[in-house]
């Protein structure tokens, strides 16, 4: 690995320089709660916000759209034709990922690249870069027991905060060019950053609510299928309104539509983010539906999150803690498994 | 037949694998009110020349403007260039599906999902029990064991449904019961909500006494409805079927039928499986350590 | 040893008859509404478009031509039953339409004049503006949504529906299919959008999460919190009694809850029996 | 009593291209006495009962839902009037732009009714579409018009039918400089087509038969600029009378053909619209207004109801340059600004204002949390509705006087007049408590 430093009153030529590389996007204060990772113009580079808890959309946004035009077709010709936006458009530069985030992203990638590519995905993510900060959690996270609070691969550059700037970590190629490109921006890294990176750990580890790793709650769930209170205690509170499942930086559910023209011949197939605690998800013709109750879609996002991912991480949840944080009826995701856990 | 088609999404001159290849209706034959067998021929000879699947396996068929669904192909896979599906009247797509005329043209993707593995079947007896749609796939297979008849023991086909007029393939059985008795191979039809003078009543596995073939050494492969599978199952573990020799094919809501849409997704945390890659063909590891597949 | 396969019996093969394509008849009615829908649809920018693709026999607010005793492919109804003449209009038009759709808040859910439905008396109200007077001209009668007389096939909500949602409907009539029904929430919609949860940030009395999707979370961008214009989420799943919990931690008294779910769901029919599960037996 | 028919009563079961559902009934006696009756059943909707003992937030989000074409001038009323009860004074910049807002309805509402329902009958033909396809640069002006209209509702209102984003206090989310901006592009990119409608109209006479002497009621605007807010009504017999005393001066009655009551200005049938503003307040237009109305005076008799339409014309215009100046106010002191949330207390409210077919008059009553204890609307189709059927009688006799019997020539003219009237029957049906 290649280090160098920045420091933090370089942040903001970072940021401008980064422009260079494509659409720059990074996280905002976008209420009082609430951050959000939104385009940054060159006016805006004061706005980032480099200490925030979670953003309200999740990174995956930015290769697998929320609504996305898959072909434009021809119903006379019965004819697709592939919709080039993807492999066009100008590469996204997302700055200020977190370490869950862009495990996250690497789950995505699990079904959407390395097992027959999603074309649109890899387009969009091959070309895109990934600038990683290191944060602290509050007490809605629970990526250390989810080993996705450190990552050593998928993003470009890393930066890890130490006590007058940033120590970058290059992560790719493209993470060397830039750092060439911007080299008088940086320092070189003493033993006192050194020192200050492992005062942070440190610092960090101290602050999870929870230890240790939950590597095993898979099976804890499989056992408790039919616990006798939690999941109709919950699931009655649930709204169905699938905050948890789009905030998500790891579901990929998504539904096909075909959207067509006035002239009763063209139009578009699009795909739209799908969510399984929408009662469609589990319909089938003739109106079976394998998930007919709110009780089984809640259980099922419980079930899908903490299947396991063994090309990533352990789980397909990376403890981010947005399902939590986003969903209006308080329902609390980590309580509850740490309810069926019995412990920490 | 090898493993290798398994995990082949993307069919050959193609790159984008949600693109379909076009192929061309040749003929509509009307199965039973609800249901029509549609022969399809790709358009691109090539294309059609190396599209190969395996039983057990299905399709999406794609209509621009109206959807997309996945199909279970229910022809011969020995014929190359040409397959034919049997089509339910259930929604948007396949009621727009039935209108179609020969000359008409629909996009194609896959084959997907694992189908049956039927180099395990080689040199066993075969059951095979249908109930209403399930025939289609297990047509499939049916064919199949009859194209490469030297390479199984006895079969044992039940075909079952509400009505006698439901019945799918019913005479194509028919026409074939007097080859089918110089080849040791037993059809079974039978109908569950009405007497008729020609079918046997009752449920599939009402039936299962009569079955000719030496449970020992048999394979079995069940399609139908979710509700029948569990007590099928039960009563043929009670007959001496060896569990491990019984697989099932699953229906789920499928939109890529390529383990991306997450639609599919059945059973808990540690099992956590796709209908459309990791089946629709499931066997008795499977069933055992996923709950909810019976269901 | 093998034998051929793909046997079928040749007479099982289909007969093929030509059909003749025309434009579908089109009929736009209205009965008791603010006249919204038929404006909204007069107004979609593709009107033209529409015009041209299809045959429109009836539409009131545009058409002196209009009538509805002629025979169409599709009606679009908006409009509650709210008098006797309606009711006969509403039965007139679905014996003269292959299709009927029901536009509207007023057609689906009855729209803002039933927001007192199994409250207040409908002759009090009725006396309360009218006074003891007869009027002869019809027979007033509490506003009901359409689907109370007649079989409904397709559902097109809103307060007004959206642009967007009329092109699909009429572009899929077109393709010779039908649109699909939306049984999701607003929530994803403004998820979509990177709006913030007015409910969880704001404690604002929002109804998106029972509410419909297909607006864009168009209000909630504008930080007004969701009045639930586009009707109850279809299919039983809008959980007004997991809502309704929500409001009462927010601080929120069952009255205002109670009426503010009704103004667009108040003839939703598990309406009561949820928010009875909250709130206990006797309504205040 | 014999009624002689002379053919069959002339009826229209169902006038079309009008907002809402009416018809007309002529009888006519001995070949000379005429009754007619516009029938109106587009059901009632009781605005006014339904409210009572709901929040008065939820009740302003409901009041729009009364009209969809004049959805803004209802939904402003509304909130002033609310506001008005409680006390609550919004921002000079609020004001401003609900005042777009409700322009922007007045453009819209003006071209769909000039263009599309009223130009057909004189062009001849059944609909707008229609006529359309011979006349392509009109319906493109009425769409863009229209549009333009519809797009200042949307950024200053979120939507141009029911625009949940004018709030009491103020709005949800004040429109950006930028869209304010295009806004004003927009509006200038209009001005070359802003008279096409008034060209339009001036081709056809007014049909002489149907005057008749009226009274007509308007509101005087607020800061002597030609407008939609102000705080006293003025009549063309000199009277006036203040906005929080309309019910003393307006009277309401129900009739038996109809779910729209009938009103009367101090015992007399009066009229209001486009009209009623531009004849008493014609002075106060802009120079281009002014200069407009002077050119085309001829078409302009307060007396026929038919130069309503020229009226309507003329305001079209005029609200292009009106909203282009507002526009530019408030982006000259543009503020960032959020919503003042109501505090409630007991009191009533009173608010009138101009909306696009004349005076709409809102009393709204609430206690001290805030629920309404009692609502009152009076809308300008129920104003004029007494004065319609006198005129549709006026020209039914001077027809049948002319020896016209042919029932759909009559009809057809009837039509027209009542079409000129831009009647907005959805409205009238939500009308007011009596005056018991
Ligand atoms: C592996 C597999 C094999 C199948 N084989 C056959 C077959 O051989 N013959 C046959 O007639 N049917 C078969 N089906 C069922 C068939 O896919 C559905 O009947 C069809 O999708 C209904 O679509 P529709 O648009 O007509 O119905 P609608 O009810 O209008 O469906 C709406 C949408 O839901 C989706 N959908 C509904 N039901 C299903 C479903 N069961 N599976 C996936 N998506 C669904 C469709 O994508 C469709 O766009 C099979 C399904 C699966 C999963
Ligand atoms: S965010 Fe909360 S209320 Fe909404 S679906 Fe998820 S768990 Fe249910
Ligand atoms: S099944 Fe549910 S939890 Fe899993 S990826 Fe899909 S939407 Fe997310
Ligand atoms: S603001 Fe309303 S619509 Fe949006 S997420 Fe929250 S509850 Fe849902």
């Amino acid at each position: 690995m290649r280090y160098v430093k920045l420091k933090k009153e370089k942040i903001k030529e970072f940021l401008l320089a980064l422009q260079d590389y494509g659409e720059l996007y990074a996280p905002i204060k976008v209420s009082e709660k609430y951050f959000d990772f939104r385009k940054i113009t060159n006016e805006q580079v004061d706005e980032v916000v480099l200490d925030y808890n979670r953003t309200l959309r999740p990174p995956r946004r930015f290769f697998f759209p929320e609504k996305e035009v898959l072909f434009t077709f021809n119903s006379k010709k019965v004819e697709m034709y592939e919709n080039k936006e993807a492999f066009t458009s100008e590469p996204v530069v997302l700055f200020g990922v977190h370490a869950c985030d862009i495990v996250g992203l690497r789950i995505m990638d699990s079904r959407f690249i390395d097992d027959q590519p999603d074309p649109y995905y890899r387009a969009r993510r091959e070309k895109g870069i990934i600038i990683g900060i290191s944060c602290l959690p509050d007490e809605y996270c629970f990526c250390n027991v989810r080993r996705a609070e450190f990552v050593d691969s998928g993003f470009d550059l890393f930066l890890s905060e130490v006590e007058d700037g940033y120590v970058i970590r290059v992560g790719s190629v493209k993470g060397h060019k830039i750092i060439d490109a911007t080299e008088n921006l940086y320092v070189e890294v003493t033993k006192k950053d050194s020192d200050d990176l492992t005062a942070f750990d440190v610092k960090k580890s101290k602050m999870f609510t929870v230890s240790g790793n939950w590597d095993s709650l898979r099976y804890t769930l499989e056992l408790n299928d039919e616990h006798p209170v939690i999941w109709m205690r919950e699931s009655e509170k649930c709204l169905g309104c699938g905050n948890c499942t789009i905030t998500c930086p790891t579901c990929r559910c998504y539904d096909v539509k075909d959207y067509p023209n006035l002239d009763g011949e063209t139009g578009v197939r699009v795909r739209i983010w799908d969510s399984c605690q929408f009662r469609e998800h589990g319909l089938v013709a003739g109106g079976h539906n394998f998930r007919p109750t709110k009780e089984s879609r809640f259980k099922n996002r419980y079930m899908c999150k903490n299947a396991y991912c063994k090309e990533v991480t352990t789980a397909y949840c990376v403890g981010c803690g947005r399902c939590t944080y986003f969903c209006p009826a308080g329902i609390n995701y980590k309580q509850n498994l740490i309810e069926i856990r019995g412990g920490i | 037949m090898t493993e290798e088609l398994h995990r082949r999404y993307i069919p050959d001159g193609q790159d984008n694998l949600y693109d379909t290849h076009k192929c061309r209706v040749l003929r509509v034959y009307k199965q039973t009110e609800m249901d029509k067998v549609f022969l399809f021929r790709f358009i691109d000879q090539e294309v059609g020349k190396n599209w190969k699947f395996k039983p057990g396996q299905f399709v999406e068929v794609s209509l621009p403007g109206i959807g997309e669904v996945p199909i279970s192909i229910c022809s011969s896979a020995m014929r190359i260039g040409f397959f034919q599906l049997c089509i339910r009247k259930a929604g948007r797509v396949t009621t727009k599906i039935h209108e179609l005329k020969p000359g008409d043209i629909v996009g194609i993707r896959g084959p997907y999902g694992n189908g049956f593995p039927m180099e395990k079947f080689f040199g066993r007896n075969l059951l095979l029990v249908a109930a209403g749609l399930g025939m289609a796939p297990l047509r499939s297979v049916f064919l199949y064991a009859i194209d490469n008849r030297w390479r199984f023991g006895d079969i044992t086909i039940i075909n079952s449904a509400k009505y006698e007029n439901e019945l799918l393939f019913a005479r194509e059985l028919e026409a074939m019961r007097d080859i089918a008795e110089a080849e040791n191979i037993q059809i079974i039809q039978t109908v569950t909500r009405e007497d008729s003078p020609n079918r046997l009543k009752g449920r599939a596995s009402e039936h299962l006494d009569k079955v000719m073939i030496d449970p020992k050494n048999s394979t079995v492969a069940l399609c139908g409805p979710p509700r029948m599978y569990k007590s099928m199952f039960e009563k043929l573990v009670e007959m001496n079927y060896d569990p491990r020799r019984i697989f099932v094919t699953l229906e789920r809501r499928m939109k890529c039928g390529i383990g991306k849409c997450g639609h599919c997704n059945l059973g808990n945390s540690t099992s956590w499986k796709y209908a459309c890659i990791d089946g629709p063909v499931f066997d008795y590891y499977d069933i055992i350590s996923t709950p909810g597949m019976l269901e | 040893m093998t034998m051929k396969t793909t046997i079928i019996p040749e007479d099982q093969k289909i007969e093929i008859k030509e059909e003749i394509k025309r434009k579908p008849t089109i009929g736009v009615y209205a009965l008791t509404s603010c006249y919204g829908c038929q404006l909204k649809i007069a107004t979609v920018s593709k009107i033209i478009e529409i015009a041209d693709s299809v045959d429109i026999e009836s539409f009131y607010m545009l058409s002196s031509a209009s009538s509805m005793h002629k025979k169409v492919d599709i009606a679009f109804v908006e409009g509650s039953v709210s008098t006797k003449k309606d009711l006969e209009e509403l039965l007139e038009i679905r014996k003269n339409s292959k299709t009927l759709v029901g536009v509207g808040a007023c057609a689906l859910q009855g729209g803002v004049q039933s927001w007192n439905h199994g409250d207040k008396n409908y002759k009090d109200l009725f006396e309360n503006v009218y006074g003891k007077s007869k009027i002869e001209i019809s027979e007033a009668i509490e506003a009901k949504p359409i689907e109370e007389y007649v079989k409904v096939d397709f559902r097109l909500p809103g307060c007004p529906p959206e642009e967007e949602e009329i092109i699909y409907f009429i572009s899929t009539f077109l393709f010779g299919s039908w649109p699909e029904e939306k049984d999701y929430p607003v929530c994803q919609e403004c998820r979509f959008a990177g709006n913030i949860c007015l409910l969880i940030e704001k404690n604002e009395p929002c109804l998106g999460s029972i509410t419909t999707a297909g607006c864009n979370a168009r209000c909630i961008s504008y930080n007004v919190p969701c009045i639930g214009c586009r009707g109850p989420v279809p299919n039983d799943v809008a959980w007004f009694d997991s809502l309704a919990k929500v409001f009462v931690e927010k601080g929120f008294t069952e009255e205002y809850i109670r009426e503010r779910m009704k103004i667009f769901g108040s003839h939703h029919p598990k309406l009561e029996e949820l928010l009875t599960k909250v709130f206990g037996g006797e309504k205040k | 009593m014999t009624t002689i028919k002379f053919t069959q009563p002339i009826t229209v079961d169902h006038i079309a291209r009008i907002e809402g559902k009416a018809g007309i009934e002529v009888q006519i006696k001995d070949k000379k006495e005429v009754e007619v009756k516009v029938n109106i059943f587009e059901g009632p909707r009781l605005f006014e009962s339904i409210v009572i003992g709901k929040s008065v937030e939820e009740a302003t989000a409901v009041f729009p839902r009364v009209c969809s074409f004049c959805a803004a001038a209802h939904k402003i009323t509304g909130l002033l009037a609310a506001e008005n009860a409680i006390g609550l004074q919004v921002s000079e910049q609020t004001a401003k732009i609900r005042e777009l807002m409700y322009i922007g309805d007045m453009i819209e509402s003006h071209a769909l009714h000039l263009f599309l329902l009223a130009l057909p009958d004189f062009l001849g033909y059944p609909d707008g579409i229609s006529m359309g396809k011979d006349h392509p640069s009109i319906i493109k002006t009425a769409l863009q018009l229209k549009d333009l209209g519809a797009i200042i509702q949307t950024i200053t209102g979120s939507r141009y039918i029911h625009q949940e984003n004018a709030l009491m206090g103020g709005f949800g989310k004040i429109p950006t400089k930028t869209k304010l901006n295009e806004v004003v592009n927009l509006l200038r990119n209009s001005k070359d087509i802003s008279t096409v409608a008034l060209e339009q109209f001036v081709k056809y006479e007014l049909w002489e038969e149907v005057s008749s002497e009226r009274i007509h009621l308007a509101l005087e605007p607020k800061n002597n600029i030609y407008g939609i807010i102000g705080e006293k009504i003025k009549a063309t017999d000199g009277t006036s009378f203040n906005a929080n005393e309309y019910r003393e001066n307006i009277e309401e009655r129900v009739v038996p053909h109809s779910f729209a009551k009938h009103s009367s200005y101090r015992g007399k049938r009066f009229t209001t619209g486009a009209l009623s503003r531009i004849t008493l307040f014609s002075s106060l237009l802009n120079d281009k207004g002014k200069e407009l109305y002077q050119n085309y005076n001829n078409f302009i008799n307060p007396n026929n109801p038919l130069s309503n339409n020229i009226a309507q014309a003329i305001e079209l215009s005029y609200f292009i340059d009106r909203a282009e100046e507002i526009t530019l106010e408030i982006l000259d002191n543009y503020k960032e600004e959020s919503r003042i949330k109501p505090t409630f207390k007991e009191g009533t409210g009173y608010a009138v204002t101009e909306a696009p077919r004349g005076l709409l008059a809102y009393m709204i009553s609430v206690n001290k949390e805030g629920k309404v204890r009692k609502a009152d609307i009076i809308t300008p189709t129920a104003m004029f509705l007494a004065q319609k059927e006198v005129d549709l009688k006026i020209m039914t006799e001077s027809l049948v006087k002319k020896g016209i019997d042919n029932p759909s020539e009559i009809s057809q003219k009837l039509e027209t007049i009542v079409r000129s009237y831009d009647p907005c029957v959805s409205c009238s049906v939500h009308v007011t408590k009596l005056g018991r």
